[in-house]
């Protein structure tokens, strides 16, 4: 009898090792969108009141303008592992600081040709334009970037960072 | 009277256009394409024509459920009432029952020229005195029996009041040269006749000197409360019979023998909804003992109609109306339905009679008017 | 760094985040991270108690950081700074998580994954948390004087107002004279008392107003300055004048649309809008028999989604001045839905249609056409329950269009830095709970420039207006966050790019012992940080989102 | 506290809320005075608010706060004007502070009283839909955080023993022999914002309220609705706590009707969208139907609200009033009769729930409160404005203010805008104008 339990406890025990195996094999994509205060944010708020469902896979860190971006916040994040890196904010005209979206432009065409040059994937990097209302848009971007990035696989620099 | 007019009296020009007429009519229950808010909407957008030509217009059975419950305080049976005065200007008449019988004997009533013999039921039974304060009007029951080819049970209730009021020591005036109320002329549109008829009631009425005028028909109660007072000035107490026993039970020497029965009740549209009249009835039942009452699903305001008014448009539809009626009665386990208009007993017994052609469900059960219950139980003292 | 003592309050929000997130679960997690000394979970955290707690909590731990996990800084950071400056904590050592709106409200389905991130989140908070700095808020003197742009029944109601208060007001109306819209009107609902009975004494209580100073003709040309101390330049006619005040309100009212080649509008003789009606009633002529009324011409139409509220009334009133005028008229009034919305409305709509005034219902699938060459002779309209078109006879079509928003409004926006809403109308901070209000402090918006509006409902907006305009105006000052640029003069090389980019020309080079340096003057300066983007030496940041801050929250992606 | 430059705001909902705010931001000294043991109002009732879906408490809570934290508001819950003399500039008002039997300088609203207090009673917060404690907080953001004793239900009122609250309690703060205080105010203005009442739906017999159990008011709905009301959010119907998946919502009830009232009550329209909207959320595939008669979205981006519902929502929009509802006695599903306008058929359909969208009335104390501060009503019961026109937030009465609700059916939006109007209308009186 005891054998038997014993024997039987093994097998469950390998079965949720082979069950966790497989969770940790299953890819889920690390993404993080610099958003604007008064958008973006905004809008993902306004996809919360609304209760849009989206992947989990992102995490958002606020910025006032999407003008004050640096390339470092994007090119650190994906020193540390993140798989996609999303850029957004203001639609042109509603800038709460008249023109943020166009700096923020001139900064992003820069740094997409240095993550090309770097043989990173383009679509591992994004630049959106959500304004406020748009709950709905936020949602669906979230939806597709992850969609992309599952195809995609881990970032390069993700496997550099994990060793 | 132009169709404007009427608009204005009956505040059809308030209507929201919110379809809660129609929703609780009782025809457009059993006829979805009957709605009255598209009768209001033909005379608001002035097609006069299209709503006078309209064989529905003599189908409202000017219940009054629409009017209760109205949002917008437009009055329907008005409306319709006023209507079919047009129409008939135009000779449009809907469709008669009984191939028009009964209006064609209003008619002939009216002729000054007639000398009806109206009284000849009466036995020297029942008591009745030349001058009275009392006046008991006995309706068109005298014609139903002779017209329907079943047993109406019209006449017994004049009987049977005559006999519950001798009962209480009271000997009422009954005239001999009492003509139709007109109600159903008038509901047809025949202002012309209702006219004639209502003024000669009115003078051989005055003539009696009676103060007091009671009545076993809801549809003259009504006819004289509140539509002779449009064309004929009469002043008397106007009282259904149920009232006024309701009223006297206690006095008088009214004591009832014990009869066992399971019985229910139907409020008909005019004593009810028209009158309000709706507790007096129930405690004359009560007061019977060994009567039980089993109230129906629908009762009081939201009670169902019989089927039919005025005598036409008697179709299909009044059919399945009064059927699911009368299956409401039986499923409340009642052996006997009371009724306190003898219209009202006269269409559900139809019902059960044309039973026989198309088989309907079963409704076969007894109907009774109140006036016959409480005579029924009248102790032998009762009748001395 | 290892004197930060942090304390995490994370919040159920009742279910709203309960229901997802594993809360303890969370607590339990962050107390073990670094620097964390105390973290607890509350129902409300926003509630009185949840409150005091952490003011409390402040104290029992020493705590020089306070992180609360909870709904959206855009709603409750002000509550919770206060909790802590309350305690003596300088309210910008606080730091928000958005674990409701960002996390639980969607991601309901997988609450493992839920609270995963919200530990995550939890976490990056905590890390930017042990770099904030303490800042302190500006406190800006406010010039005692209200500009209001409009010279409509908004603009002199609050100028009225806040004149009667005791404060300088100049009144900027760019047309000959004040009124506005009421100008062209004939009566007003719901009282049918004539427009000038309104305007008229009005009018004269604000020019005789000591306190107001009225512009007429003349246009806001230039908004210098910043809150509480605007310079602006005013045209009129030509000639420049400068004023200075603290506060602005925007009172520039719509206009109608004209319903240009819609139901015969511009070719047909007999077809005009609402408005120009309103004329012709001023006038007392009018012998038309049959007038038809088309309502949500332009309006409720996929181009044009908004209703513009007040127009059923509009036609309504119309229609039964026309019917008092001449019983014997006809009025028809062709809607989709009757606006009449409150007590003293619908009591209208009742008064016309016991004055006659017949209402037919239409639908977009099915519009009235128009019958007639040079002139409409009639209108046909489909009634839907009679199942046939109806033809009305017409001598006078009259076209009931929306308010719509000024061209201009662009401008103006542009000049105060305040932003349109969809439609082209004024976009208030926010829908329900500061519906006159901008995001930028010390500007406000009243009447149709927000929304199209009735007269008592323009009145209230403008009282309540100059209401939010009374409160810098009475205080003397306003207080504006610390979160600013500022420069490290030791790194700045004096480039120069950071002063061609600010776009509140809120830096100046200034010439500082030989060099020449940047200055950012910090009221004017609103906290956008591009200039911390954008200078290349490393001199400038952007206070609370400093570089370290926000890398830091990117370097806790993963641990 | 007879301070001078002071106003009287009477009503304690989101319009005197925002009232008193303005007036003390401006610097004046506010007494806002609430009959509830909160301050709050009708909006804490609600779920979610529209057309932004804004959860109410979340943006309502933090105003609540500041009213309670202001330095210039004195907050006066649980109390009632009963008298009020003299005139413009110089009112004097006297008011009554019903007991607790809480002692407000000890308590610190910990809640230990409430745990322990062993008697349920119905809590009339949540249209007795759920209980509370017989020592309780309405809901759980009250301000002030300060229990309340019922004292109609309280074991100890009633047989003079328990005493849980006051064993448990270890600030000592119950006080059972607290007595009502009389407290004179002086104002030199006064706002009305004493908000609304809800019409109930028991007199229209064809709608079935109180007769069918699965026939619902609007209010009711809400705190179902609600994460912090008696079901925790979950839309279980009354007859089987099944949560209905096809639901109704009849408008006008009580409103636009000779029978109740004649007027709109304006804001029934959208909340019934809101309500519908917000089943579909807690419940994704949930079938709305929505009885109207005209669809009366005149609001800022209503008419999107409207579209929006249709599209991703499942909202279907009939117009029509239906004329009565029956009851299916096997499945206790309500059954709507209604006529189809656009052919005049009369249909029936059989939903799992109806909500009656009810109508906003004057509060059923105005009559009481128009004489004690002698204003006029208008015939529908509100308060009435001298001219229907350029005095939008006056009453009959100098010195006398009115916003929000009482004036007629509003909006948040359009309350708190009248708020704040009457807030600039007081500040211009004080400063000596009229």
């Amino acid at each position: 009898m005891n054998g038997f339990n014993l024997s039987r406890s093994i097998c469950t025990r390998q079965l949720l090792q082979t069950k966790r195996r497989r969770k940790i094999t299953e890819f889920e994509p690390r993404i993080i969108v610099f958003a604007c205060n008064w958008c973006t944010y905004a809008a993902a708020d306004i996809a919360g009141t609304s209760r849009i469902q989206y992947p989990h896979n992102v995490r958002i860190i606020r910025v006032m303008c999407s003008g004050m971006i640096d390339p470092i916040y994007v090119l650190r994040a994906f020193e540390r592992g993140a798989d996609g890196v999303i850029v957004a904010g203001c639609n042109y005209t509603d800038c709460h600081y008249i023109d943020g979206p166009v700096k923020c432009d001139v900064m992003f065409e820069k740094l997409g040709k240095c993550i090309h040059t770097l043989g990173l994937e383009d679509e591992r990097l994004r630049r959106e334009l959500i304004s406020t209302s748009e709950g709905t848009i936020f949602a669906k971007v979230i939806k597709d970037m992850v969609n992309q990035l599952k195809k995609l696989g881990p970032s390069p620099f993700r496997k550099k960072v994990k060793s | 009277m132009t169709l404007e007019d009427i608009i204005k009296e009956t505040k059809t020009y308030y209507c929201l256009e919110c379809g809660k007429c129609s929703s609780i009519c009782p025809i457009s229950r059993h006829n979805p394409s009957y709605s009255p808010r598209l009768m209001l909407e033909k005379a608001l957008n002035g097609f006069e024509g299209d709503l006078i030509n309209d064989q529905e217009l003599f189908s409202c059975l000017s219940c009054y459920n629409c009017l209760l419950r109205c949002p917008a305080d437009v009055d329907y049976p008005l409306f319709m009432q006023k209507v079919r005065a047009l129409a008939s200007a135009q000779g449009k008449y809907g469709v008669p029952a009984h191939s028009g019988t009964l209006q064609s004997l209003m008619r002939l009533m009216s002729n000054p020229a007639i000398e009806q013999r109206r009284l000849e039921w009466l036995s020297d039974e029942y008591r009745i005195s030349e001058k009275a304060d009392i006046l008991f009007f006995v309706g068109c029951a005298p014609y139903f029996e002779s017209v329907l080819d079943f047993k109406t049970g019209a006449l017994d209730i004049a009987k049977d009041s005559l006999k519950i009021l001798n009962a209480l020591g009271i000997e009422p005036m009954v005239l001999a040269d009492e003509k139709c109320c007109g109600h159903d002329l008038l509901w047809t549109g025949d202002v012309k006749t209702f006219r004639k008829l209502a003024e000669h009631n009115a003078r051989i009425i005055k003539e009696s000197g009676a103060k007091k005028i009671i009545f076993s028909c809801p549809e003259g109660y009504r006819t004289f409360k509140f539509d002779y007072p449009h064309y004929v000035d009469l002043d008397c107490e106007l009282q259904h019979i149920t009232e006024f026993l309701a009223e006297n039970m206690g006095k008088g020497k009214l004591n009832f023998k014990e009869a066992k029965k399971k019985v229910t009740y139907q409020d008909p549209c005019r004593l009810g909804r028209h009158l309000g009249v709706y507790e007096q009835p129930r405690k004359l039942i009560e007061a019977i003992p060994g009567i039980e009452l089993t109230e129906m699903e629908h009762i009081r305001d939201e009670s169902i109609c019989c089927g039919t008014s005025a005598w036409t448009n008697c179709d299909a539809y009044s059919k399945q109306i009064r059927t699911e009626r009368l299956l409401e009665a039986k499923a409340t386990g009642a052996e006997m339905l009371i009724t306190a208009c003898p219209k009202c007993q006269i269409h559900f017994k139809c019902a059960m009679v044309s039973k026989g052609e198309e088989r309907g469900p079963d409704v076969e059960m007894d109907v009774m008017d109140i006036v016959n219950l409480v005579a029924s139980a009248l102790g032998d003292n009762g009748s001395e | 760094m290892s004197d930060v003592r942090i304390g995490v309050f994370i919040c159920h929000c009742g279910k709203n985040i309960a229901g997802v997130i594993n809360v303890p679960e969370v607590t339990e997690y962050a107390k073990t991270l670094p620097n964390v000394v105390y973290a607890e979970h509350n129902l409300f955290t926003c509630s009185a108690d949840g409150l005091s707690s952490i003011t409390r909590k402040i104290g029992e731990y020493k705590l020089s950081r306070v992180i609360v996990a909870a709904c959206t800084p855009r709603t409750h950071e002000p509550l919770f700074r206060t909790a802590c400056e309350a305690a003596g904590l300088n309210k910008y050592l606080f730091e928000f998580v958005n674990i409701r709106d960002q996390c639980s409200w969607v991601h309901m389905q997988e609450p493992e994954k839920a609270t995963g991130k919200a530990k995550d989140l939890v976490r990056m908070g905590i890390a930017k948390a042990r770099l904030l700095e303490p800042l302190e808020d500006v406190e800006i003197g406010v010039t005692p004087a209200c500009l209001v742009i409009g010279g409509g029944v908004a603009g002199m109601s609050a100028a009225l107002n806040l004149a009667n208060q005791g404060f300088e007001i100049y009144l900027v109306e760019r047309d000959k004279e004040l009124g506005g819209l009421l100008l062209n009107l004939n009566r007003l609902f719901t009282s049918d008392s004539k427009a000038e009975e309104v305007i008229v004494p009005l009018t004269e209580k604000v020019k005789n107003h000591q306190n107001i100073k009225v512009h007429t003709s003349t246009e806001v040309k230039g908004v210098a300055g910043f809150i509480g101390n605007f310079d602006v330049t005013l045209d009129q006619k030509g000639e420049e004048k400068k004023i200075k005040v603290g506060t602005i309100i925007v009172a520039t009212g719509a206009e109608v649309l004209k319903p240009v080649d819609q139901y015969g509008y511009g070719d047909k003789s007999n077809v005009i809008t609402q408005l120009e009606l309103e004329e012709r009633l001023n006038n007392g002529v009018g012998d038309e028999q049959n007038i038809v009324m088309i309502n949500c011409v332009g309006a409720r139409i996929p181009e044009r989604q908004y209703c513009s509220r007040i127009c059923c009334m509009v036609a309504i009133k119309n229609a039964v001045l026309i019917k008092e005028n001449d019983p014997r008229a006809k009025v028809w009034v062709l809607h989709r839905d009757l606006m009449t919305y409150g007590t003293e409305f619908e009591k209208y709509y009742q008064k016309a249609m016991e004055k006659g005034v017949r209402f037919i219902r239409y639908s977009l699938d099915k519009l009235p056409e128009i019958v007639g060459n040079n002139k409409v002779k009639a209108v046909k309209v489909y009634h839907q329950l009679m199942g046939k078109e109806i033809v009305l006879p017409c001598d006078m079509l009259v076209l009931t269009t929306p308010l719509i928003p000024h061209e201009d409004n662009q401008d103006i926006s542009r000049m105060l830095r305040v932003s349109l809403g969809e439609h082209g109308f004024f976009l208030e901070a926010h829908l329900k709970l500061q519906p006159v209000e901008f995001a930028t402090d010390s500007i406000y918006v009243c009447g149709c420039a927000r929304w199209p509006a009735s007269v008592p409902e323009t009145i209230s907006q403008a009282y309540a207006a100059s209401a939010k305009a009374a409160i810098p105006l009475r205080r003397g000052y306003i207080r504006s966050e610390g979160i600013t640029a500022s420069v490290d003069e030791d790194k700045c090389s004096g480039c120069g790019i950071c002063v061609l980019l600010c776009p509140y020309n809120a830096i100046e080079s200034q010439s500082k012992d030989g060099k020449k340096l940047a200055h950012i003057t910090t009221a004017q300066c609103k906290g956008c940080g591009t200039c911390g983007a954008a200078c290349p030496s490393g001199a400038i940041s952007m206070n609370h989102f400093r570089d370290e801050e926000i890398l830091a929250q990117v370097e806790a992606l993963v641990i | 506290m007879a301070v001078n430059n002071s106003v009287l705001i009477i009503g304690g909902g989101i319009a005197g809320i925002q009232s008193a705010i303005d007036l003390a931001n401006m610097g004046f000294q506010v007494c806002l005075v609430e009959k509830s043991p909160s301050i709050g109002g009708r909006m804490a009732q609600l779920d979610k608010t529209f057309p932004t879906n804004d959860c109410a408490m979340c943006i309502l809570a933090p105003k609540m706060i500041e009213a309670g934290r202001h330095a210039n508001i004195k907050l006066l819950t649980y109390s009632e004007v009963l008298a009020v003399d003299g005139e413009v500039g110089n009112f004097k008002v006297s008011i009554k502070k019903k007991a607790r039997s809480v002692d407000e300088k000890k308590c610190t609203g910990c809640g230990v009283c409430v745990e322990k207090c062993p008697w349920k009673v119905n809590n009339e917060f949540d249209l007795n839909l759920g209980q509370r404690k017989a020592i309780y907080f309405a809901f759980p953001q009250t301000v002030p955080k300060l229990p309340v004793i019922d004292r109609e239900h309280c074991a100890y009122f009633l047989k003079g023993k328990c005493r849980a609250c006051e064993k448990f309690c270890e600030a000592g703060a119950i006080k059972y022999d607290q007595e009502d205080e009389i407290i004179e105010v002086e104002a030199k203005a006064i706002i009305v914002a004493a908000g609304f009442d809800l019409y109930d739906p028991t007199p229209l017999r064809e709608y079935g309220y109180g007769r069918i159990q699965n026939v619902i008011t609007a209010m009711e709905y809400e705190r179902l609705s609600s994460a912090s009301g008696p079901t925790a959010g979950e839309l279980k119907r009354p007859s089987d706590g099944k949560i209905a998946s096809d639901i109704a919502f009849i408008q006008c009830v009580g409103s636009r009707d000779v029978r109740s009232n004649r007027y709109c009550s304006s804001v029934c329209c959208m909340y019934g969208t809101k309500e519908a909207i917000l089943a579909y959320e807690h419940q994704p595939g949930t079938k709305s139907t929505i009885f109207y008669i005209d669809l009366r979205a005149v609001g800022k981006r209503f008419q999107e609200y409207i579209q929006r519902a249709k599209d991703e929502y499942n909202v279907t929009y009939i117009r029509s009033r239906p004329g009565n509802i029956e009851l299916n006695h096997h499945t206790q599903n309500p059954i709507i009769w209604y006529e189809d306008t656009t052919t005049g058929e009369t249909k029936s359909l059989e939903v799992e729930l109806v909500i009656l969208c009810q109508a906003l009335i004057p509060p059923r104390d105005i009559q009481e409160m128009a004489s004690i501060l002698s204003i006029e009503l208008d015939e529908y019961g509100f308060v009435k404005t001298p001219d229907g026109l350029s005095h939008p937030v006056d009453t009959t009465r100098v010195g006398i203010l009115a916003c929000g609700c009482v004036h007629s059916p509003k909006d948040i939006p359009d309350s708190v805008v009248q708020a704040s109007a009457a807030a600039a209308r007081a500040a211009e009186i004080l400063s000596g104008g009229t």
